[in-house]
C-alpha cells in the first residue's frame, strides 16, 4: 500500500493537508476516535447493566488483580518499546527499529498469554458469558468476557500489524510513516486498557 | 505553526514511570474501603489523567498542530458524554423493576 | 411555462392538503380524560403555528418559481434584499420563539400526565400484557394483590399472571379479567408489566399511550370523565399478532362498576 | 508559483487491465461510485416491490398474490399474505431502504464518484479500502436478502429490531430464528463498510485537495459528504457493538437486552438482568444521526445543483450553508431520545431530548429560507435537475414541518406509532432524499455516462412522481391524527375500519407512483447506452467536475494533470460572453 507516500509526493501540487498529517496518520487518528466510541458504548452498556442490577458480584481476589497489574505493566512497557521503535525508525536505524518492534510484539503476546490464562482460570471456576458460579448477576460474565475479548482482539491484531510492518520496514517496502501509525494504534490499545483495567478489574475486586 | 520538536527516549521513560505510578495508585486506592461510587469517581479521574498523558506524549498529540487536538478530542468527549443520558434509565431499573405485589 | 405549472401545482397541493386539516375531515377522537385537553390544546397550537409556516413556505416557493423563470428577456438577476443575515435572524427569532413557547407549555402538559405522582386516592389496577392480549387484575375485597410467579404463568389454565392461590392468601380473591372496567371521575393508577415482549397501552380517547417494558413495572395514571366503551390497542410491534392485540376500556358509573366487580369476583 | 494552471502528476496506480480489475474489483473511485449506485438501484427496486405488496395487502387484505407462495410457502400460503409475513416484508423494506438505499446512493454512490473530482484529486486516499468498503456492503446486502430464503423467512421485528422481540429467538415468532441473526450479521457488516467509507472520505477531503481548493472553496456537496462522513464515523461505531451484543444474546445465551422472567409462548426464557431500553438507547444513538446521514447529502446535492439553474449562488454562500450543515451534524447527536418518549424511558429525559430536537428546526428553517431567498430574483432554467431540486424543497418543508409535533412529548403521546410518524419520516427523509438522488442523477448523468438523459421523459417522471408522493403520504397525516396505528397488517379495530378507504387510495397512489419510476429506469438505461452525446459542460456549471477533459472523466480524472483552483465554487456574473466562471479559470472577472 503506497498511497500515503504518493499523496505526500504531491505536496507540490496539492493544498497542504489539514493538520499537516499524511492521510494514513490522519486515518489512524480517525479510526481511534471511532473505535473509542465503540469501546465507550460497550463500557456504558456494562455500567448500565451493573447499575440496574441488585446482585452484582465482585469476584476478583488479589491474585487476579495482581495478574491485572502485571498485564498493565507489560502493556505500558510495550508502548515504551514501540516508541523506541518509532524513534529509531525516524533516525533511519533499520535493525534497531526491527529489534524494538520485535520486543513490542513479544510483550503484546505476553499480555495476551496472561490474559488467556486469566480467562481459562475463570472459565475453570465456571464463569461463562451467560453463567455466574457465585450466583450473582449473570451480566458479570457477559460484560467481562465481551469487553476484555474485544480488547484482546485489538491486542492480537495489533501484534500482527506490528510484525507485518516490522518485516516490511526491514525489507524497505514500508516507511517510518507506517511504523509511526502502527505505534499510534498500539498506544491506543494501551489507552483503552487504562480504562478497562480500573472499570472491569478494580471495580470488581473483592474488597 | 510548525509541529514542535519531540523529545527522545529518556523523556518517554519518565512518562512511562509516571503512568506506572498512577496505575499503582489506582490499585492502592481500590483497597482503601471507599464506597463503590467514590471509588468509581476516583478511578475514572485517574484513568482520564493516565489516558490524557498517554495521548499527549506517547501518541504525540502534544507535538501535532493544536487544531488536531481541538477537532478530535472535544468531539469524542462530547459524544461519550451524551451517553450519560443512559443513567436516567439505568437507575430506574432498580426503582421500577418488576416487584411481586 | 414550466415554472408557472410548478407554482400552480405546489399551490394546489398546499391548499388541498391544508383543507383536510382545517375541515377536520379526519381528526382526534373525543377526549375523555382530565389531562387530555392540555394535549389537544398543545396540538392545536402547534397545528396553527406550523400550518402558517407550511402554507407560507409552500406559497412563497410557488410564487417565486412562478415569477422568476428565465424568460430570456434582458432582466437582470436580483439578489434577495438584506441577504442571508435577514433569513438567519428571521429563522432564529421566529422559530426560537415558537420553540420556547411550545417547550414551556408542552413540558407542563407532559409533566401533568407523566411526571406528576398519582393521586393518593387513585385506584390501582394491575395490567399484564402478553402476546397478544391484555389482562387486568383487581385486588379484590382484601385490597391486596397476590404475588406473581412468572414461571407459574400459564394461559392454558387461565393463570395469566402466574398467581399461586394454593398458598397465597392475597392471590385468592384477585379478580383477573380481559377487559378494563373503571369507575368514571376516579383517578386510576395502572401498574403495567409485560410477560414477553414490549407492548404498548394506547387509548386514543384517553390521550394516553405508554410502552409496557418487560422487566419493569411501568406506572401510568389518569382519570376518565365520560362513561362509555373505548378501545385499547397495542402500538409497539410485539410479534405476528400485533395487529390483533387489543382490549376494551369500559368507563362505568361507580355503582355499575361495583356491581360489575361483584359479579366478576363471584365466579 | 501560481503560474502553471496545471501540473503533471505521478500516477498513483496504472489504469487497470482486464474486465475484473476494471469493473468488478476496481480501485477506481468512479467505478466504485457507480457500483454503489447500482447496488442502491437494485435495493430500491426490491424495497419498492416490497412496499407495493404491503400497500396492496393493506388496501385489499383478502387479495391473494399469485406466485408469492413460491417465494414463501409459509408466509403466503396460496399467495395469501399472513400477518407475520407482512411484518417480514415491512422489516426488509425498512432495512433495505434506510441502509442500502438512503445511506448508499447519495453518500457512498455520488460521494465516491464526485468527491475526489470536486476537490481535484485523482482518486480516494485509500483505493483499496474503498473497494473493500463496497464489497463488504455488497456482502451485507447478500446476507440480508438471504433472509428471504431461510426456512422461517425474514425477521418481523422492524428495522429498529427492538429487543426482546429481536433477541429471544424462535419463540418470538417466525423469522426471529435464523432470519433475525442474518439481519444482525448483515447490519454489522454494513457498519464496517460504512466506517471504512467514512475514514476514506474524511482523509480524502482533508488531505487530497488540489492547489487552491481551500476548505472554503469546496462545493456544498463536498461539504455535505464530508459532514455526513463525520457523523457516520461516530454513529456506526456505536451500532456495530450494539449489533454484536444483539447477536451474542441470540447465539451465545447472554442477556444484554433481555430481562429476567420472560415467558414467551409459554416457555420461561433462560435470561436475566438485561434491559430492552439499553438496546433502544444504543440503537437510536446511531439511529437518529442515521436519518441525517440519509438527508444531508441530498441537502448538499440540492444546494450544489441549484446555483447552476438559478444562475446565482445560494444566498449567504458557503458560510451560512456549511454552517447549517455542521449544526445539523452536531445537533443530530443530542436528540435520539425523541424516538423513546413513551418507551418507558425516564419521563424527565423526555424534556431534555425534546429541546434540542426542536432546536434542529432552526438550521432546517435556515437552509429552506436560504433556498427560497436564492430563488428570489433568479433566472430559473427549468431543466429536470432544477425541477427535482425545487420538488425537494417543497417536500422538505412538508415533511420537516411535522417534526414540530413529534418533537414534543406532550403531542407524541397521541401521535407516536401512528401513521403520522410514517408520513413524517417518509416525506422528510425518504422521499426528499430520493428526490435529491434523482436530481443528482439527472444533473450528473452527462458526466457519468457522457450522455444526456431524455428531458421529456425526465419532466414527465418529475410531474407524476411529485404529485404521486403527495397523494401517498399526505393522507397518512390525517389517519395518523385519527389514531391509525402503524405496523398493523390489518386494520380491524372499530375506530380504524372507517379509514380503510384512505388506505385503498394510498395504495393506488403508491402503485401508480411506483409504475412511474419505470420511466426513470428506462430513461437511465437508454441514456447509458444510446443517449445523445453530452457536451463537456451542459449546465454551464462552475465546479471542477465540469473541467475534466472528457465525460466520463479519464482514469485519473484530469488527464495526467492537477487542476489549480483560483476562485470560489459558484461564481455567476452577468454581462460578458458567459455568465459563469469555472473554478479553474485564472482570468480576473468584473466585480459582481
Amino acid at each position: 500500500m503506497s498511497e500515503s507516500e504518493v499523496a505526500l509526493g504531491h505536496a507540490a501540487v496539492m493544498e497542504e493537508p489539514a493538520y499537516a498529517l499524511p492521510p494514513k496518520k490522519l486515518t489512524v487518528w480517525l479510526f481511534i476516535i471511532s473505535d473509542s466510541l465503540t469501546f465507550g458504548s460497550i463500557l456504558f452498556a456494562y455500567g448500565y447493566l451493573r447499575v440496574g442490577s441488585t446482585n452484582w458480584s465482585t469476584p476478583f481476589q488479589f491474585p487476579s488483580i495482581l495478574n491485572g497489574m502485571i498485564m498493565t505493566f507489560v502493556l505500558l512497557t510495550s508502548s515504551l518499546t514501540m516508541l523506541g521503535g518509532v524513534l529509531a525508525a525516524k533516525a533511519g536505524r533499520k535493525s534497531v527499529t526491527v529489534r524494538w518492534m520485535g520486543l513490542t510484539a513479544l510483550l503484546g503476546l505476553l499480555f495476551a498469554a496472561l490474559h488467556l490464562r486469566e480467562w481459562s482460570h475463570m472459565i475453570g471456576e465456571g464463569w461463562r458469558l451467560f453463567q455466574n458460579p457465585t450466583g450473582g448477576s449473570v451480566q458479570f460474565g457477559a460484560a467481562f468476557f465481551s469487553i476484555t475479548g474485544l480488547h484482546l482482539l485489538h491486542v492480537v491484531s495489533g501484534v500482527i500489524a506490528i510484525l507485518v510492518v516490522a518485516i516490511g520496514f526491514n525489507r524497505g517496502r514500508l516507511t517510518e510513516g507506517h511504523v509511526e501509525t502502527t505505534g499510534l494504534y498500539w498506544h491506543f490499545v494501551d489507552v483503552v486498557w487504562m480504562f478497562v483495567f480500573p472499570l472491569v478489574y478494580l471495580m470488581n475486586a473483592a474488597r | 505553526m510548525a509541529p514542535n520538536r519531540e523529545p527522545g527516549l529518556r523523556f518517554y521513560v519518565w512518562v512511562w514511570i509516571g503512568l506506572l505510578i498512577i496505575a499503582g495508585v489506582e490499585v492502592l486506592l481500590t483497597y482503601q474501603g471507599f464506597s463503590t461510587g467514590a471509588l468509581l469517581a476516583i478511578l475514572l479521574i485517574l484513568a482520564v489523567c493516565e489516558a490524557g498523558i498517554a495521548l499527549m506524549y506517547f501518541m504525540h498529540l502534544k507535538y501535532e498542530r493544536s487544531t488536531l487536538f481541538w477537532s478530535l478530542i472535544p468531539v469524542t468527549i462530547f459524544a461519550l458524554f451524551l451517553m450519560n443520558h443512559f443513567w436516567a434509565d439505568a437507575l430506574r431499573l432498580i426503582k421500577v423493576r418488576v416487584v411481586p405485589f | 411555462m414550466t415554472g408557472k405549472l410548478f407554482g400552480l401545482l405546489v399551490a394546489i397541493i398546499t391548499i388541498v392538503s391544508t383543507a383536510f386539516f382545517v375541515m377536520h375531515t379526519w381528526w382526534l377522537p373525543q377526549d375523555i380524560s382530565t389531562h387530555g385537553h392540555g394535549v389537544d390544546h398543545q396540538l392545536n397550537e402547534t397545528m396553527i403555528g406550523t400550518g402558517i409556516l407550511f402554507v407560507a413556505g409552500q406559497l412563497v416557493l410557488a410564487s417565486f418559481v412562478w415569477l422568476y423563470g428565465d424568460k430570456k428577456d434582458g432582466r437582470k438577476i436580483k439578489s434577495f434584499p438584506g441577504g442571508a443575515a435577514v433569513m438567519v435572524t428571521f429563522a432564529i427569532i421566529l422559530v426560537g420563539i415558537e420553540i420556547l413557547v411550545l417547550t414551556f407549555v408542552g413540558s407542563r402538559v407532559w409533566a401533568s400526565a407523566y411526571i406528576a405522582p398519582p393521586p393518593a386516592d387513585a385506584m390501582q389496577i394491575d395490567v399484564a400484557a402478553e402476546q397478544f392480549a391484555f389482562y387486568f387484575r383487581y385486588p379484590g375485597p382484601d385490597g391486596k394483590f397476590g404475588v406473581i410467579h412468572p414461571e407459574m404463568a400459564n394461559d392454558a389454565n387461565g393463570n395469566y399472571f402466574g398467581l399461586n392461590p394454593a398458598n397465597d392468601e392475597a392471590a385468592r380473591d384477585d379478580v383477573v379479567v380481559g377487559e378494563l372496567a373503571i369507575p368514571v371521575n376516579r383517578p386510576i393508577l395502572l401498574t403495567m408489566h409485560s410477560k414477553d415482549m414490549i407492548h404498548s397501552f394506547f387509548v386514543p380517547e384517553l390521550r394516553l399511550q405508554q410502552d409496557i417494558v418487560p422487566g419493569l413495572t411501568v406506572p401510568i395514571h389518569f382519570t376518565a370523565v365520560k362513561t362509555g366503551k373505548y378501545e385499547i390497542v397495542c402500538t409497539q410491534l410485539c410479534g405476528l399478532g400485533h395487529y390483533s392485540m387489543r382490549a376494551y376500556l369500559e368507563v362505568k358509573t361507580q355503582d355499575e362498576f361495583d356491581q360489575w366487580l361483584k359479579t366478576q369476583s363471584g365466579d | 508559483m501560481h503560474e502553471a494552471s496545471a501540473q503533471p502528476v505521478v500516477h498513483r496506480h496504472a489504469p487497470p487491465q482486464g474486465f475484473i480489475r476494471k469493473y468488478v474489483f476496481s480501485l477506481d473511485h468512479k467505478v466504485i461510485g457507480l457500483q454503489y449506485y447500482g447496488l442502491a438501484l437494485a435495493a430500491v427496486f426490491i424495497g419498492m416491490v416490497l412496499s407495493w405488496l404491503m400497500r396492496i395487502h393493506l388496501g385489499w387484505p383478502a387479495l391473494p398474490f399469485p406466485g408469492l407462495n413460491k417465494l414463501s410457502p409459509n408466509g403466503a400460503p396460496g399467495g395469501l399474505m399472513t400477518p407475520e409475513y407482512y411484518l417480514s416484508l415491512m422489516t426488509m423494506h425498512g432495512t433495505i431502504m434506510v441502509f442500502f438505499v438512503l445511506t448508499n446512493a447519495p453518500q457512498a454512490g455520488f460521494g465516491n464518484y464526485f468527491l475526489p473530482i470536486q476537490i481535484g484529486a485523482e482518486d480516494m486516499a485509500f483505493p483499496r479500502f474503498n473497494m473493500m468498503s463496497f464489497w463488504v456492503t455488497f456482502l451485507a446486502f447478500v446476507v440480508l436478502i438471504a433472509a428471504f430464503f431461510v426456512t422461517d423467512g425474514p425477521p418481523i421485528s422492524g428495522w429498529t429490531a427492538y429487543a426482546p422481540l429481536s433477541a429471544v429467538g424462535r419463540d418470538a415468532g417466525p423469522g426471529q430464528a435464523l432470519g433475525q441473526t442474518l439481519w444482525g450479521i448483515s447490519i454489522a457488516l454494513f457498519c464496517i463498510g460504512q466506517l471504512l467509507g467514512s475514514l476514506n472520505f474524511i482523509s480524502t477531503t482533508l488531505d487530497l485537495r488540489t492547489r487552491g481548493m481551500s476548505l472554503a472553496r469546496m462545493p456544498y456537496s463536498t461539504w455535505a459528504w464530508f459532514v455526513t462522513s463525520v457523523i457516520g464515523l461516530l454513529a456506526f461505531a456505536v451500532l456495530l457493538p450494539a449489533c454484536i451484543l444483539l447477536i451474542l444474546d441470540r447465539v451465545a445465551g447472554t442477556s444484554f437486552f433481555i430481562p429476567a422472567g420472560l415467558v414467551v409462548s409459554d416457555k420461561l426464557q433462560p435470561h436475566a438482568g438485561g434491559s430492552p431500553l439499553l438496546w433502544q438507547h444504543l440503537f437510536w444513538f446511531f439511529g437518529h444521526p442515521e436519518v441525517y446521514i440519509a438527508i444531508l447529502p441530498s441537502i448538499g446535492i440540492v444546494s450544489h445543483i441549484l446555483p447552476s439553474f438559478l444562475r446565482k449562488n445560494i444566498l449567504g454562500g458557503a458560510r451560512t450553508v456549511v454552517g447549517s450543515l455542521i449544526a445539523f451534524g452536531f445537533l443530530s447527536y443530542m436528540v435520539w431520545g425523541h424516538h423513546m418518549f413513551l418507551s418507558g424511558m425516564n419521563p424527565f429525559s423526555a424534556i431534555l431530548f425534546s429541546v434540542p430536537t426542536l432546536i434542529i428546526t432552526i438550521p432546517a428553517t435556515i437552509v429552506v429560507l436560504l433556498w427560497l431567498g436564492s430563488i428570489y430574483g433568479a433566472k430559473i432554467r427549468f431543466d429536470s435537475p432544477a425541477l427535482f431540486c425545487l420538488g425537494f424543497i417543497s417536500l422538505f418543508i412538508s415533511g420537516g414541518i411535522s417534526g414540530f409535533f413529534l418533537a414534543q412529548p406532550s403531542i407524541d403521546i397521541q401521535l407516536h406509532a401512528t401513521y403520522f410518524v410514517v408520513a413524517h419520516f417518509h416525506l422528510v427523509m425518504a422521499v426528499a432524499a430520493i428526490f435529491g438522488i434523482f436530481a443528482g442523477t439527472y444533473f450528473w448523468a452527462p458526466k457519468m455516462f457522457g450522455r444526456m438523459m431524455n428531458e421529456t421523459l425526465a419532466k414527465w417522471h418529475f410531474w407524476l412522481t411529485f404529485i404521486g408522493v403527495y397523494c401517498i403520504f399526505m393522507p397518512m397525516h390525517y389517519i395518523g391524527l385519527a389514531g391509525n396505528v402503524r405496523r398493523y397488517a390489518l386494520f380491524n379495530d372499530d375506530y380504524m375500519i372507517p379509514m380503510n378507504p384512505v388506505h385503498k387510495f394510498m395504495t393506488i397512489a403508491a402503485l401508480a407512483t411506483g409504475a412511474v419510476q419505470l420511466i426513470f429506469l428506462y430513461n437511465l438505461f437508454h441514456t447509458r447506452f444510446w443517449g445523445k452525446k453530452a457536451p463537456d459542460n451542459p449546465w454551464e456549471s462552475t465546479t471542477l467536475e465540469w473541467s475534466t477533459p472528457s465525460s466520463p472523466p479519464p482514469f485519473d480524472n484530469f488527464g495526467g494533470k492537477y487542476p489549480v483552483v483560483y476562485r470560489s465554487p459558484y461564481e455567476f456574473v452577468e454581462g460578458g460572453a458567459a455568465d459563469y466562471v469555472i473554478q479553474t479559470s485564472p482570468v480576473e472577472v468584473g466585480t459582481h
